[in-house]
């Protein structure tokens, strides 16, 4: 009963809340981080250097009016911040933060569940995250929202194409859609995948930017556009929640770049004897190192690039990235067919 | 008995889905309820061991197919105020006695014959991999090659023909 | 204990309901979810009896159901497209041309 | 997919990227703009009429208002148009000042269109970059005149003071830290292959439509028209500066953008130039206490950071306030441009080419 119900259930209580936790200081992370580039400091006012500003920021969003507009389809609006935050926070169940480890004698594996088709499962999840922006931009019975909301959908599904083949060329070096075994299969090759597939994570990153709708792909929020997007008639909680969803997406895509092109949890050089001391350091550590540096360099764009004009968004998805990925993907297949 | 409560709640989730789909009056409500009713039944296929069927269910219909008929709706809709169920008319009292008939039939031919039940194992097809998606894709991609294939080309012209369709003369 | 029998039986009811879909609704775009259902409830069937023999058969006919019914849809919805265009209407009573 | 129909949509007046409370009434086709329609007047506060019923000498401080983020150039130009129906003569030393001041005012509300515009765009960094630079220039003025945006810094005849001890060393520090800052901004968005494809082929106007719509400053330069007032008819001491009229050639965004560009490298030298020929004396010319012009009418026009900035007054000689007051406003000029320009663009661009012609809606309005 102690394996099969209580461990789970800890495990997905503790992944949710450091998750929820996580988002919530990633958006004060984003705001230091902008505001250095900018020579700005950022929140400091709440707490010391400002970091209990999560805190205030939730007070105040959890606090304030919830407003729906006249006329806005009124079910539907409630549903659509739902269905974006729930996708978002399912995805963890498969992502494995780190190897085992023996706390009060048990053995614990630092992922929810490694299921046999865990990279589909990732896909899947992620791809239903789309309704909660389009159904937002439907229900709030206004120009703006939809317009964004329809850019949205079509942005994510394309950008979805390119990444989804970047998986299947990890796949192929790895032989395995389950999570874990990627890395341990990353860890038996001796070497990350980011630097067999070069291209697959470039895409990857590229695509994960306009899939987290963010800077310079974040036309379905660009305010100075549409005035905020599909979220533009939302407030109080329900736009916490769209806001969460961002957050929690940019950790999933970061996460699960760092387990299929940098080695989850495993050191750097995996194989290298002489580099071995850097195992004192425990996997769950790099892991969130690695995925660190993702969320940095996502602020990093952020602050650096202009956004981009929606055909010209279309056109580098459909024209660059994904006959990129093909290619990549082909290659791929023939060098391993060649090597095999 | 999980896998009972398992199919149950899961069964109910599906028929009541199923039949807000139906009875909506406004088409995208009718499309949130397919969705919902697609996710249950990639739940029920994960029930039956099936998981690679599951997955693709959820990314190719929850994701994919239903994400085209909400765009649709919402065109039709933005337009024009959403048309009422309208149940009670002729086509609908003619449709319900012509479902009904339906269900009573297949629901006779199931109880009267029963299947002998599980056919033999050696039937399967002896898969040199273990795992629900590489015995899968094993099959897909040997016995049923060819008409892997042509499905692929369904898709292609499918495609072709969507952007002819869709297309605005100009 | 679930037989195959308790699936056959949701996958019937579930199509019943998809054909009731398609008999009394007028808007073209739910008949074609209530297809859809219907051909969920057949997928519903193949997997269930592929888990009952222990042969794989099925999920792999589930899988070409599922491509046709991509293609259909969005075929379907192409030609609806073209219809609304035409016609501002989406009743599947009014379509009754096969030319205009 | 929506293309079927026209979507009518408002942009504004309350809108994150019309720069105030210009309303654009869009029809667009999905996402291409089939037309546009400019709805203006929600900031008219009767400017030009009130002028008519102030003295001649408060009526400067309503131009503070025209263009509020160039105050001093509105400044300049009220008082230089005073003086010519007037006759007065104004000192050297003021002249040089107001060159400098203007100049200033230039670097400053160039810097704005230049956050703003990028902003536009999505490029947040270059917004709070170019704020950092303006906020040293509002210092700038602050210890010259004590205002930070409605400065208030000019006198019919001349100006009110004298530079404060040691603002010349300042000024100059400013141009040394301002040259490499251009540098910054231009790394950020000049080379950046985002930002060309935004800009590059957007809002193509050539010359002899740009003339025949009216547009001055950048925005005509920028399609190539080589027309700058404090070249063609100098006023206060341009005569005696020496510097370029950066000209485009497209006629496209980014030859507004890089016309901009260079004219802070400009606007710099004839700072640096006039801080070093500026000649001793007073600072205001021999005027009567109760200014009242002769009766007659004048029209002058000097070159604001947004275009040719011309003033009509007429004077009927009896009332010590104008009888007719009228401003031609170059944003109001450039605006009417924007429905040409936006034909076919997609929404994006629109937001683009507003933050392009560098319009403020307190002149547009009046």
């Amino acid at each position: 009963m102690v394996e099969l119900v209580l461990i789970p259930l800890l495990k997905i209580i503790v992944v949710l809340n450091a998750t929820l936790l996580g988002v919530t200081y990633m958006v004060l992370l984003e705001r230091k981080v902008i505001a250095w580039a900018q020579s700005r400091l950022g929140p400091m006012r709440v707490g010391p250097y400002g970091v209990l500003q999560p805190v205030a920021d939730a007070m105040k969003l959890m606090l304030k009016e919830d407003i729906t507009p006249a006329r806005a389809d009124k079910w539907v609006f409630t549903l659509a911040p739902i269905l974006s935050m729930v996708p978002a926070l399912v995805v963890y169940a498969v992502i494995p933060f780190g190897d085992e480890v023996h706390l009060f004698g048990r053995r614990i594996s630092l992922y929810i569940t490694d299921i046999n088709v865990g990279l589909l499962y990732v896909v899947s999840v992620t791809s239903v995250g789309v309704y909660g922006i389009i159904l937002a931009g439907y229900s709030s019975n206004s120009k703006w929202p939809l317009l964004a909301s329809l850019r949205a959908s079509a942005q994510l599904i394309s950008y979805e194409i390119a990444i989804t083949l970047t998986l299947v060329s990890v796949v192929l070096m790895s032989g395995t859609l389950s999570m874990v075994g990627i890395v341990t299969s990353q860890a038996s090759q001796g070497v990350w995948y980011a630097f067999i597939q070069p291209m697959a994570f470039v895409i990857f990153f590229i695509g994960g930017l306009a899939e987290t709708n963010r800077a310079p792909f974040d036309l379905p929020e660009a305010e100075q556009e549409l005035t905020g997007g599909f979220h533009t008639e939302y407030s109080g909680m329900r736009f916490a929640l769209f806001f969460l969803a961002e957050y929690a997406n940019m950790i999933v895509v970061s996460s699960v770049a760092t387990t299929l092109f940098l080695g989850g949890w495993l050191r750097p050089f995996p194989n290298v004897e002489f580099l071995s001391f850097l195992g004192i350091v425990p996997g769950w550590c790099w892991f969130l190192l690695k995925s660190f540096i993702f969320l940095y360099l996502f602020i990093w764009v952020r602050a650096t690039l202009p956004r981009y004009r929606y055909d010209q968004l279309m056109r580098l998805g459909w024209k660059v990235l994904i006959p990129l990925a093909i290619a990549n993907l082909i290659l791929t297949a023939i060098v391993k067919v060649a090597l095999a | 008995m999980a896998e009972a409560i398992a199919f149950y709640v899961l069964a109910a989730c599906i028929l009541g889905f199923a039949v807000l789909v139906v009875t909506a009056k406004n088409p995208v409500h009718s499309v949130v309820f397919l969705v919902l009713d697609f996710l249950c039944v990639a739940a029920l296929y994960v029930t039956l061991g099936a998981e690679f069927v599951a997955a693709i269910q959820v990314l190719v219909y929850a994701g994919g197919i239903v994400v085209l008929y909400l765009f649709v709706v919402m065109l039709v809709n933005v337009k024009r105020p959403p048309e009422a169920f309208r149940a009670g008319g002729r086509h609908a009292t003619l449709g319900l006695a012509l479902a009904g008939a339906v269900l009573v039939e297949a629901a006779a031919i199931a109880v009267w014959s029963r299947l002998s039940p599980a056919a033999p194992a050696s039937a399967a097809q002896t898969v040199p991999v273990s795992g629900n998606t590489e015995q899968v894709g094993w099959l897909l991609y040997t016995s049923y090659l060819v008409p892997f294939e042509v499905a692929s080309m369904l898709l292609l012209v499918a495609m072709v023909g969507a952007i002819v369709l869709a297309r605005k003369e100009s | 204990m679930i037989t195959p029998t308790h699936y056959l039986l949701l996958s019937m009811a579930l199509f019943t309901i998809g054909l009731a879909g398609v008999m009394t609704r007028r808007n073209i775009i739910i008949v074609f979810m209530s297809i859809e259902l219907m051909l969920n409830a057949v997928n519903i069937n193949l997997v269930a009896y592929s888990a009952q023999v222990q042969n794989l058969v099925g999920q792999v006919f589930a899988i070409f159901v599922m491509a046709v019914a991509a293609a259909e849809a969005a075929v379907g919805l192409g030609i609806l497209l073209a219809f609304y265009r035409n016609k501002e209407t989406v009743n599947i009573d009014e379509m009754n041309l096969m030319k205009w | 997919m929506f293309d079927t129909d026209e979507l009518v949509i408002n942009m504004g007046p309350q809108h994150p990227s019309t720069h105030g409370v210009l309303r654009v009434v869009l029809r667009l086709d999905g996402e291409k703009v089939v037309d546009a329609d400019v709805v203006i007047g929600y900031l008219h506060r009767g400017v030009e009429k009130l002028s008519e019923s102030r003295s001649w000498a408060q009526i400067v401080l309503l131009t503070d208002r025209l263009d509020y983020v160039s105050a001093a150039t509105s400044n300049v130009g009220y008082c230089e148009t005073v003086e010519k129906l007037m006759a007065i003569e104004v000192p050297r030393r003021a002249k040089y000042l107001r060159v400098i001041l203007s100049e200033l005012q230039r670097i400053a509300s160039h810097l704005l269109w230049l956050g703003t515009h990028a902003m536009d765009t999505g490029a947040m960094t270059v917004f709070l970059y170019a704020f950092r630079e303006r906020e040293l220039i509002l210092d700038l003025f602050e210890e010259y005149c004590g205002a930070r945006l409605t400065y208030n810094s000019m006198r019919i005849g001349g100006l009110p003071q004298d530079l404060p001890p040691s603002w010349d060393r300042k000024v100059l520090e400013f141009c040394r830290i301002m040259e490499g800052k251009l540098e910054e901004y231009e790394t950020l968005l000049t080379g950046n292959r985002i930002w060309l494809a935004r800009t590059k082929g957007v809002g193509v106007i050539d010359g002899a439509e740009a003339l025949a719509l009216g547009l001055s400053g950048p925005p005509l330069r920028g399609s190539g028209v080589r027309r700058d007032v404090r070249k063609d008819e100098p006023y206060a001491a341009y005569d005696e500066m020496e510097f370029d009229v950066p000209l485009g050639v497209a006629g496209d965004t980014f030859d507004r953008y890089a016309v901009r560009m260079q004219e802070f490298r400009q606007s710099i030298r004839i700072i640096r130039q006039a801080m070093q020929g500026i000649p001793e004396g007073p600072i205001l010319g021999k005027v009567p206490r109760l200014i009242k012009p002769p009766a007659g009418e004048v029209y002058h026009a000097i070159e604001s950071p947004k275009g040719e900035l011309g003033f009509f007054i007429v004077s009927d000689g009896k009332s010590t306030s104008p009888y007719r007051f009228r401003v031609r406003p170059p944003s109001f000029c450039n605006l009417q441009a924007l429905p040409r320009l936006v034909k076919g663009h997609l929404i994006a661009d629109v937001v683009a080419l507003i933050g392009s012609l560098d319009v403020v809606l307190g002149e547009v309005d009046r």
